[in-house]
């Protein structure tokens, strides 16, 4: 069974691949942001994944739990830049 | 520091010290907290359970009124019990349109079936939680998202094509409404 | 004879320091000027009473703190540093009267701070005349360079500031840049720095090493203008005359001929000198600085300048009469140090009490003044006549042992630079008194209204004029003082 | 300074490499930082302190001393960031702005003041804007319970499960951040004012502190908690555990405090009106 | 009571940093009080930890009570004692001096200040006291980051030097960090001592020489050691003077106690120049610190910038000195170091004092100087004669020591080197005086001309007493160099280096 | 240990610093960072440093970039590198 | 083994759904259509993967693997709850900032 | 060439952080924008901590949360089974300073823009040379 989670995992982290090259070479920031909030959501259930490999789920499912309440957090600060400052499609993207 | 502020202009902010007054938000909020904190700690000693009631009761002094913005009553009770009596047609809504996006992203000429656009309408719901209830759903159910909502209960909903956005409102805004007694 | 351990060295160096804070918190002039007298005076008192235990033989020693191992902050009494300390402190007096007559009369500004740095100036000068070591030397030695750098550029004009900056140039750019490592490496070698009779440095060293050494002492202490080093002196002479008389007289020039004469006999001591040759090779150097400065005297119009190259000249006679090596040269050597202290001084007032009285500086333009000031160009004259050697003046007996000096020493061509120089010296004074005697009424150029310089102003140049009178006829303390040196460093074989 | 900067790169980084080849493998247990010290925490925590969480009973009491001073590297940059940006407020009324539209600086003219720039590059800004988006505040007030609820959790169960009361503090402290952003800084300032917050981060320290030098006075070392012995039920293991307990307590409040500060002053770059 | 004292110098200016921060929200006007008994009771402590040091007490301080390898502890040694008293000595003579100038610059913002400069002051105590090499870590981030800020508040250029300082600081301290990983990976322990028990047999290991390198490159980051020297000069130019005076004599000074302690407790004098033989290459390198110095600081006409430049030549005297690994080097080192800190002090008070009447250190506002200020002048005076190295003054002791070890070590070109910062130095700092004494109106003569001067007034008594201790202290230290080296520094000395 | 995770993620976060650094947009500079962050992580989860993971969970994902953004937004997107 | 087989099957579906997302975010036009896949195909593929976590470790049953379930589900109602307001507080900053959508028949960008 | 490629792949991650270290330090050094050498010295700063974690892997080991019955009666533990807790607890330390610095570089940074209103370095110096 490990390895089947083993091969989720390694499963995502090619996912992670695929949404970084959105979070690099999206066109504009919130491409980017699109990107870095999948990559978010992916990470979350890794490290969960990772917490059934170590056989010790019960210690990272905090640090999920955490990380599923504050990735949020992020991308509405990034999110508030815009909206408190629109037109900001004058700079530079 | 200084305590004269300068004279702000009056914004229109959803008032938020409405619950103050009354004790029921407070109790409310400790014993979710507290349910909440024996299903995080798994630990049931006096010590840790002392720690827990501190800590909820920490909490609902400092952000009861952040959960519940006005005195509890019955109707506040019901409405819980049909907003999960809502979740699992939300699921299945879910699941159903996560199929048809899945179709989408996966179909090799994707650009041909997609057709975004805007929808504009405007709701019937009453209350904040239920006009919440309604965008996130509509977030939630892939195909469509809800760009903003203004005071008006004006709706604009982002639809990837004709197909996701041809529901709206229709039956989730009917299924909202029962479910927070606003029918 | 153990020495005696004694405070008195230490209060002589403390007395001047210690009535600074006084000079600076005292308003009115008057109480300025009776406090500078009394430290004057207080000060030669506490030099004079430890003149008796000096010529007993015995010294005085007063340690203050050790420094490094091996080197203490320590003063110390000895005969050839009491005799140094003697004319600076007497001359303090007479200076600080002359001080008083000049500045007053000439209406100087920073009259405090003038007298506050000459206090200090004083204190560094006795403080290097009793240093029991190289490193107390070397202290004392910068403390009188820094404090005598507002005295030189007192009048804070950009001829003050350039002839500032070349002084500090060649003095601490000596002492920091030659004296110090030369110190380090004398350390090094010996790992102490006190004085002794016979020299501290080991024999064992490389010739070479010690030789450099030598030389770095020399032109380091750049106070006694060893000709290439020598450059700061006539610049300097933009300072008032009182400074000019007590720099290039007695302090400064003179810390550092004493300060060389220090590192021959006790840093190197005779005997390594002579066993490497080295004072030869001083005393040849000494002897180009003589008739070089003699040389460019003559050619020089104005009195100060004149006087600065005479001193330039002088000084190296004292050299000269170390590096001879034998025990008649350094009595000579020693005893120059006074007599051309109360020549040269008596000299530098006479040429300030002309400025005073008539504003003049140039020699051409003194003709007749004899007429007019008599009583300050016989002080002249007879400062000239010490300097030159001839007999009523203490000179005299100085040249009269470097003399006898370099006949020991076998030395002809430096006998021959010494009566060389003495024709030299009098071939640029004495035209000078000739000049301001014996010349007709109608090439004066002087007005009418000159006369003497205020009664401060010349009494000074009375009194030393005539000390270097009574040198001549009575020049006892001096030539004991300098006996008993002679005797600790040769070992009793002086005579 | 392109070129300098790969010339250094690849310097440092060909020593570094040179190093690495006599580094023990990579996960190799019997390299000597696996057997020298760190097996008696392994060993003997549980015992010595009755914390099961190794990292804790060795952050908080073994090296107590650094976590002490980690602490106060945290409220000293909140104490930074207050000293260097807090602007002290005006009495003047709200000045007018404007805009530049190409670099989007904001000018703030004082009343009466004129502009005479070129105003066709400017556009007129509201000197407080926050757009009002309820969707956001109503999901955060209902989130802000949980997540602070959830911070306390991770400093109370720092001794059994990852998390302490750095995790816990920064939890707390995103919680209030997120009010802030949510809503907007005035209401956030409102439910937890400049003063409480930094009152928060400093007496955060200052239970750390107190703690080590309560240990001292009652005799033992600087930070011995065993000295908690007789305040505290349990005897001297269990006076270690709570001691602990309450030291993480302390790291949870500073660290609040300190963030929230931070925040604040960065956010409204020092002026606490309207915030990012 | 004394065997408390390690404990009660970190705990006390660490709690009195918190109660003044808390002060300053509840009673502002406690603040500074809180601030002077808060430094003068570390001042207390470090003294009487010399004193026991002195008398052969050897302080060992655990804390939480474990044993060495496995918990912290704090040793105060002959070495780390003259240290701590600098410190503490430097700290509390400028917190005086810092009040008027912070009651004039930035009045709403004294509560935060000085509880910055507390915990700065804490930083550096702890990184002087403790024996374990991450915790040093620690400490040196609490006085890097306090230093930043503290820096950051100047006027002007500031807040870019500073952010300058932060990039190459935070270089430096990562770079000790590693250094201290390597070490960790491959003897698995944090604990000074212990690391040089474990050390011996790894001496061949590139591990440990690289260990070495990246932790001496580090630390000459932080300290400024010359061709790393480049964010030091803006960032103490920049800084606020009460801040420049405070940072600038102890940041550097402490730096170069790290690498010393690194170099004889954790490498060990064998493994540093009998091993590596590195001693060289690093004594060549302060000469060239030490000239380039002088020559930048030849070039400023500021005197503050100038200082600056001054301090990073007289970092290179004292690695220089250390590294030249013999006895007389390693206590010019040493006594350098303390000297170095009472010096820049005094130096850096009078230029705040001048900032403080003139606003500005520039060469346009010195003219009059030494009429308008005579006090304050005074005491630059001191602090330049000591900084060139005449006697009375301490600054000539330690360059004694420095000289005669660069002579017993043959490295003439540091002999070479010295003296010429020395020669250099007269040049710079008779210019400033030149510039202040030569008035503009110097040829009138008069008894007095006053009126027509430029305006300015002495600074406020509360700046020049600590300036007068500070020159005051030069001239003592001078004379008590014997005490100090036969007490203290002597016991200090490796044995190799015997 | 999980070395196929570790060394994956390794490469990855390599890749989000390289992107962090070359991105001609601070905004995007600190949401990319924010990326790098998650990836640290999962780094130390997957390095069995749970502490640590959770560590740098709540301050990549809490603090630090709302930190870079609240900068950003008071100062400019704009950069040249 | 039927266990196996729902957590298997649990995490395949969850699996394809952020496979599906990925590849709807690189593949779609614009930054609008984007969001779509991205925003919430990943949110329910974390719910699938979540729940057959969830199944797998409630075995051996005891207090503290329903807990850990049960805490699973927690971060699932959490990212529920974030996951369509970041999405919606995404797509308001994309209109606030004026950004233009796609049409039908335009280039992909 | 065997030899090389174990030590390679026996310490793959000390490579990779030296990797990372390097593209922290050329941000910082070579990079113009303020921010930009603020992300680099963040990612520098986190390269030195996965040096740390890394020393403290075992294989094979699970983490160091001690695993016992809630009755405190445990068998003795091996430390071979739990990773290395030392550095992690050191790193925990270096993060919170990282981002202490952090919070103060920023702040500092917003201060040169408000001075300078640009953040790009050869265009502050470019103004400070000309002012």
């Amino acid at each position: 069974m490990d390895d089947f989670f083993l091969g989720c995992g390694l499963f995502l982290v090619g996912l992670m691949f695929l949404s970084l090259y959105r979070g690099i070479f999206g066109p504009t920031v919130l491409d980017r942001m699109i990107g870095v909030n999948a990559i978010g959501a992916k990470t979350t259930v890794l490290l969960i994944l990772i917490g059934v490999l170590y056989h010790r789920l019960d210690m990272f499912v905090d640090i999920a739990l955490a990380y599923a309440m504050l990735n949020f957090i992020a991308v509405l600060a990034a999110a508030r830049y815009f909206q408190k400052r629109k037109g900001l499609d004058e700079e530079l993207y | 520091m200084k305590k004269n502020a300068p004279e702000q202009p009056k914004l229109d902010l959803p008032p938020i010290e409405e619950g103050k007054g009354s004790a029921s938000p407070y109790v409310a909020t400790f014993i979710i907290m507290l349910g909440v904190w024996c299903l995080l700690s798994g630990r049931f000693d006096a010590f840790h359970l002392g720690l827990g009631v501190l800590s909820s009761a920490l909490v609902s002094y400092f952000s009861a009124d952040l959960l519940f913005s006005g005195p509890l009553t019955g109707r506040t009770l019901r409405m819980a019990f049909g907003f999960l009596g809502y979740l699992p047609w939300l699921l299945y809504q879910i699941m159903l349109a996560a199929l048809h996006l899945l179709y989408l992203s996966f179909h090799p000429r994707m650009l041909e079936l997609i057709d975004p656009q805007v929808i504009r309408f405007r709701s019937r719901l009453k209350s904040d939680v239920a006009q919440v209830t309604f965008a996130n759903s509509i977030t939630l159910t892939p195909g469509t998202i809800t760009i903003y909502v203004n005071f008006h209960r004006d709706f604009s909903v982002h639809a990837i094509d004709r197909f996701s956005g041809e529901g709206l409102p229709g039956e989730m805004e009917r299924r909202i409404a029962r479910a927070f007694g606003e029918e | 004879m153990e020495p005696l351990t004694s405070l008195k060295p230490l209060l002589a160096v403390l007395v001047s320091l210690g009535v600074v804070p006084i000079l600076i918190s005292s308003r009115s002039p008057n109480v300025r000027e009776a406090w500078t007298f009394g430290a004057a005076g207080l000060k030669f008192l506490i030099v004079l009473s430890m003149l008796p235990a000096v010529l007993e033989g015995r010294e005085l020693v007063c340690t203050l703190a050790q420094v490094l191992p091996g080197v203490a902050f320590r003063l110390r009494v000895d005969a050839l540093g009491m005799l140094f300390a003697l004319v600076a402190s007497s001359l303090w007096i007479t200076t600080s009267a002359y001080s008083i007559g000049y500045m007053r009369g000439l209406k100087e500004h920073g009259q405090t701070r003038y007298f506050c740095f000459f206090a200090l100036a004083l204190s560094a000068t006795i403080g290097v005349a009793f240093s029991a070591n190289l490193f107390t030397l070397y202290l004392f030695y910068e403390m009188l360079s820094f404090a005598t750098y507002p005295l030189v550029t007192h009048h804070q004009d950009a001829k003050a500031r350039h002839s500032g900056r070349k002084y500090l140039l060649y003095i601490v750019g000596g002492s920091i840049g030659l004296v110090l490592p030369a110190m380090v490496l004398a350390y090094h070698l010996s790992g102490t720095l006190e004085f002794s009779g016979q020299g501290f440095l080991p024999h064992s060293g490389s010739p070479i090493l010690l030789g450099v050494l030598l030389f770095m002492f020399l032109f380091g202490f750049a106070k006694a203008a060893i000709m290439p080093v020598h450059a700061w002196l006539p610049a300097a002479m933009v300072a008032p005359t009182p400074v000019s008389a007590l720099l290039h007289a007695v302090a400064v020039v003179k810390v550092g001929v004493f300060c060389i004469l220090r590192v021959l006999t006790e840093v190197f001591g005779l005997d390594l000198l002579a066993s490497l040759h080295l004072g030869t090779a001083v005393a040849y150097v000494a002897a180009f600085t003589i008739i070089a400065a003699s040389l460019i005297a003559l050619t020089q119009d104005e009195l100060k300048r004149l006087l600065a190259f005479s001193t330039i000249g002088q000084l190296s006679y004292i050299v000269l009469g170390a590096a001879l090596l034998s025990p008649k040269g350094l009595m000579g050597g020693m005893i120059h140090i006074a007599m051309h202290a109360f020549g040269k001084i008596t000299l530098f007032f006479c040429a300030g009490a002309i400025f005073v009285a008539t504003g003049k500086k140039n020699l051409s333009e003194m003709a007749g003044i004899g007429k007019r000031m008599p009583v300050t160009m016989a002080a002249f004259f007879i400062g000239a006549l010490s300097i030159i050697g001839i007999p009523p003046g203490g000179g005299f007996l100085s040249k009269w042992y470097l003399v006898l000096g370099a006949l020991e020493a076998d030395q002809f061509p430096l006998l021959v630079v010494i009566l060389v120089s003495s024709l030299l010296n009098a071939a640029y004074f004495m035209p000078i008194v000739y000049r301001a005697f014996f010349v007709g009424s109608r090439e004066t150029t002087l007005p009418d209204t000159v006369s003497e310089a205020p009664i401060f102003c010349v009494a000074p140049l009375v009194v030393t004029a005539l000390i270097s009178l009574v040198l001549f006829f009575y020049p006892q303390p001096f030539l004991d003082l300098a006996e008993l040196a002679v005797q600790t460093l040769i070992g009793g074989t002086g005579k | 300074m392109k070129n300098l900067g790969l010339l250094i790169v690849v310097l440092v980084g060909a020593v570094l490499i040179y190093a690495t080849t006599d580094f023990p493998p990579f996960g190799d247990p019997e390299s000597p930082a696996s057997l020298h010290v760190s097996p008696r925490y392994l060993e003997n925590s549980l015992e010595e302190t009755a914390v099961p969480n190794v990292v804790t009973s060795v952050l908080v009491d073994y090296r107590g001393l650094d976590t002490m001073f980690e602490t106060t590297v945290v409220f000293a940059a909140g104490v930074a960031c207050f000293l260097l940006l807090r602007v002290p407020r005006r009495r003047t009324p709200a000045p007018r702005q404007y805009r530049h539209r190409l670099t989007g600086l904001t000018f703030r003219i004082k009343d009466g003041g004129e502009i005479s720039l070129p105003l066709q590059e400017f556009e007129p800004m509201e000197s407080i804007w926050t757009p009002h988006d309820f969707i956001i505040e109503k999901v955060c007030c209902y989130l802000i319970p949980f997540i602070q609820l959830f911070g306390l959790f991770v400093i109370a169960h720092g001794h059994h499960s990852p998390g302490g009361g750095f995790q816990g503090g920064v939890i707390l402290g995103a919680s209030i951040i997120l009010l802030s952003l949510s809503h907007d800084l005035r209401t956030a300032l409102k439910r937890m004012g400049e003063k409480t917050s930094a009152l928060f981060s400093t007496f955060g320290v200052l239970i750390y502190a107190g703690t080590g030098a309560l240990c001292l006075l009652l005799g033992y070392n600087f930070l011995d908690y065993q000295a908690l012995d007789p305040l505290l039920p349990g005897g001297p293991v269990m006076a270690r555990y709570h001691g602990i307990l309450l030291v993480e307590v302390g790291v949870g409040m500073a660290v609040m405090g300190t963030m929230i500060w931070i925040f604040r002053n960065l956010a409204s770059r020092g002026r606490h009106e309207e915030g990012l | 009571m004394s065997q408390y004292y390690p404990a009660l110098l970190i705990a006390i200016p660490l709690l009195a940093a918190l109660f003044i921060s808390a002060s300053g929200w509840l009673r502002p006007a406690l603040c500074f009080p809180l601030a002077l008994t808060a430094l003068g009771g570390s001042l207390l402590v470090s003294l009487g930890l010399l004193s026991n040091v002195i008398r052969g007490i050897p302080d060992v301080y655990l804390f939480g009570g474990w044993p060495p390898p496995w918990g912290i502890y704090y040793r105060v040694d002959h070495l780390s004692a003259l240290v701590l008293a600098v410190v503490s000595i430097v700290g509390f003579v400028n917190l005086i001096a810092a009040r008027p100038a912070v009651e004039k610059e930035f009045p709403e913002k004294a509560a935060p200040f000085y509880t910055l400069y507390v915990l700065f002051v804490t930083g550096l105590l702890g990184m002087v006291i403790t024996g374990d090499a991450f915790n040093l870590y620690v400490l040196l981030e609490i006085a890097a980051i306090t230093g930043y800020a503290l820096i950051a508040l100047g006027k002007g250029r500031a807040p870019l030097s500073s952010l300058h300082y932060i990039f190459m600081g935070t270089i430096g301290a990562c770079f000790y960090l590693l250094g201290v990983g390597y070490l960790y990976i491959i003897t698995g322990s944090l604990n000074m001592e212990d690391i040089a028990r474990l050390l011996p047999p790894l001496y061949e290991s590139k591990v440990v020489t690289v260990a070495f390198v990246i932790l001496m490159v580090g630390i000459w980051l932080k300290m400024g050691f010359f061709p790393l020297h480049a964010w030091l000069p803006n960032a103490y130019t920049h800084a606020p003077s009460p801040v420049s005076s405070l940072v600038a004599p102890l940041m550097t000074k402490v730096m170069v106690y790290v690498m010393i302690r690194m170099v004889l407790t954790v490498f060990t004098v064998d493994y540093a120049f009998l091993v590596l033989k590195l001693n060289d290459a690093v004594v060549w390198l302060a000469v060239i610190a030490i000239v380039a110095g002088s020559l930048l600081a030849l070039a400023e006409k500021d005197v503050k910038r100038m200082l600056t430049f001054i301090v990073v030549a007289e970092v290179g005297y004292m690695v220089g000195g250390f590294w030249l690994g013999n006895r007389a080097g390693f206590i010019g080192a040493v006594l350098h170091l303390v000297n170095d800190a009472l010096m820049t002090l005094c130096l850096f008070l009078a230029v705040g004092n001048i900032v403080y009447a003139k606003g500005n250190s520039q060469w346009d506002s010195l003219p009059g100087l030494f009429r308008t200020m005579p006090w304050t002048m005074g005491a630059l005076v001191v602090g330049a004669l000591s900084i060139i190295g005449v006697p009375p003054t301490c600054g000539f002791f330690s360059k004694w020591y420095l000289l005669l070890g660069a002579i017993q070590g043959g490295h003439y070109g540091f002999l070479a080197a010295l003296l010429f910062s020395s020669l250099v130095s007269v040049v710079l700092f008779f210019r400033i005086f030149e510039i202040s004494y030569f008035e503009p109106f110097g040829a009138s003569h008069g008894p007095d001309h006053g009126e027509d001067g430029p305006a300015g007034r002495e600074a406020p008594l509360g700046m020049l007493v600590p300036l007068w201790m500070t020159a005051l202290g030069l001239v003592l230290l001078g004379l008590y160099t014997g005490e100090i080296v036969d007490r203290v520094i002597r016991h200090a000395v490796p044995g190799m280096m015997l | 240990m999980i070395w196929q995770l570790d060394l994956l993620i390794l490469i990855l976060v390599v890749l989000c610093g390289i992107g962090a650094i070359m991105i001609r947009d601070l905004l995007g500079t600190a949401i990319l960072f924010g990326a790098y962050s998650f990836m640290m992580c999962l780094l130390w989860a997957i390095m069995g440093a749970v502490d640590v993971a959770f560590t740098e969970a709540s301050v990549g994902a809490g603090v630090s970039t709302v930190f870079f953004v609240a900068t950003v937004y008071h100062t400019t997107r704009r950069t040249k590198d | 083994m039927v266990i196996a087989v729902i957590v298997v099957v649990c995490l395949v579906a969850g699996l394809i759904f952020f496979a599906g997302g990925t590849l709807g975010l690189l593949r779609f036009p614009d930054f609008y259509t984007r969001l779509h896949p991205a925003g919430k195909l990943d949110t329910s593929g974390a719910l699938l993967v979540l729940l057959g976590l969830a199944v797998y470790q409630l075995f051996p049953l005891t207090l503290g693997s329903v807990l850990t379930g049960l805490k699973l589900m927690l971060i699932v109602v959490f990212i529920f709850l974030a996951s369509p307001t970041a999405t919606h507080a995404i797509v308001d900053a994309g209109f606030r900032a004026g950004l233009e959508s796609w049409k039908k028949g335009d280039p992909r960008r | 060439m065997e030899e090389v490629l174990r030590l390679v792949v026996e310490r793959y991650n000390y490579w990779i952080y030296i990797t990372l270290m390097m593209i922290g330090l050329y941000a910082l050094i070579a990079k113009n924008n303020l921010v930009k050498k603020i992300v680099g010295m963040n990612i520098f700063q986190t390269a030195v901590i996965l040096f740390y974690v890394s020393i403290g892997v075992k294989k094979g080991a699970t983490i160091p949360i001690i695993e016992h019955n809630y009755d405190m009666a445990h068998q003795a533990i091996r430390a071979a089974d739990y990773v290395n807790p030392l550095p992690h607890v050191l790193m925990l330390t270096a993060i919170v300073v990282s981002v202490a610095t952090l919070g103060v570089a920023l702040a500092i940074t917003i201060m040169v823009y408000h001075r300078y209103l640009t953040l790009e370095e050869d265009e502050i110096l470019k103004q400070i040379r000309e002012s």
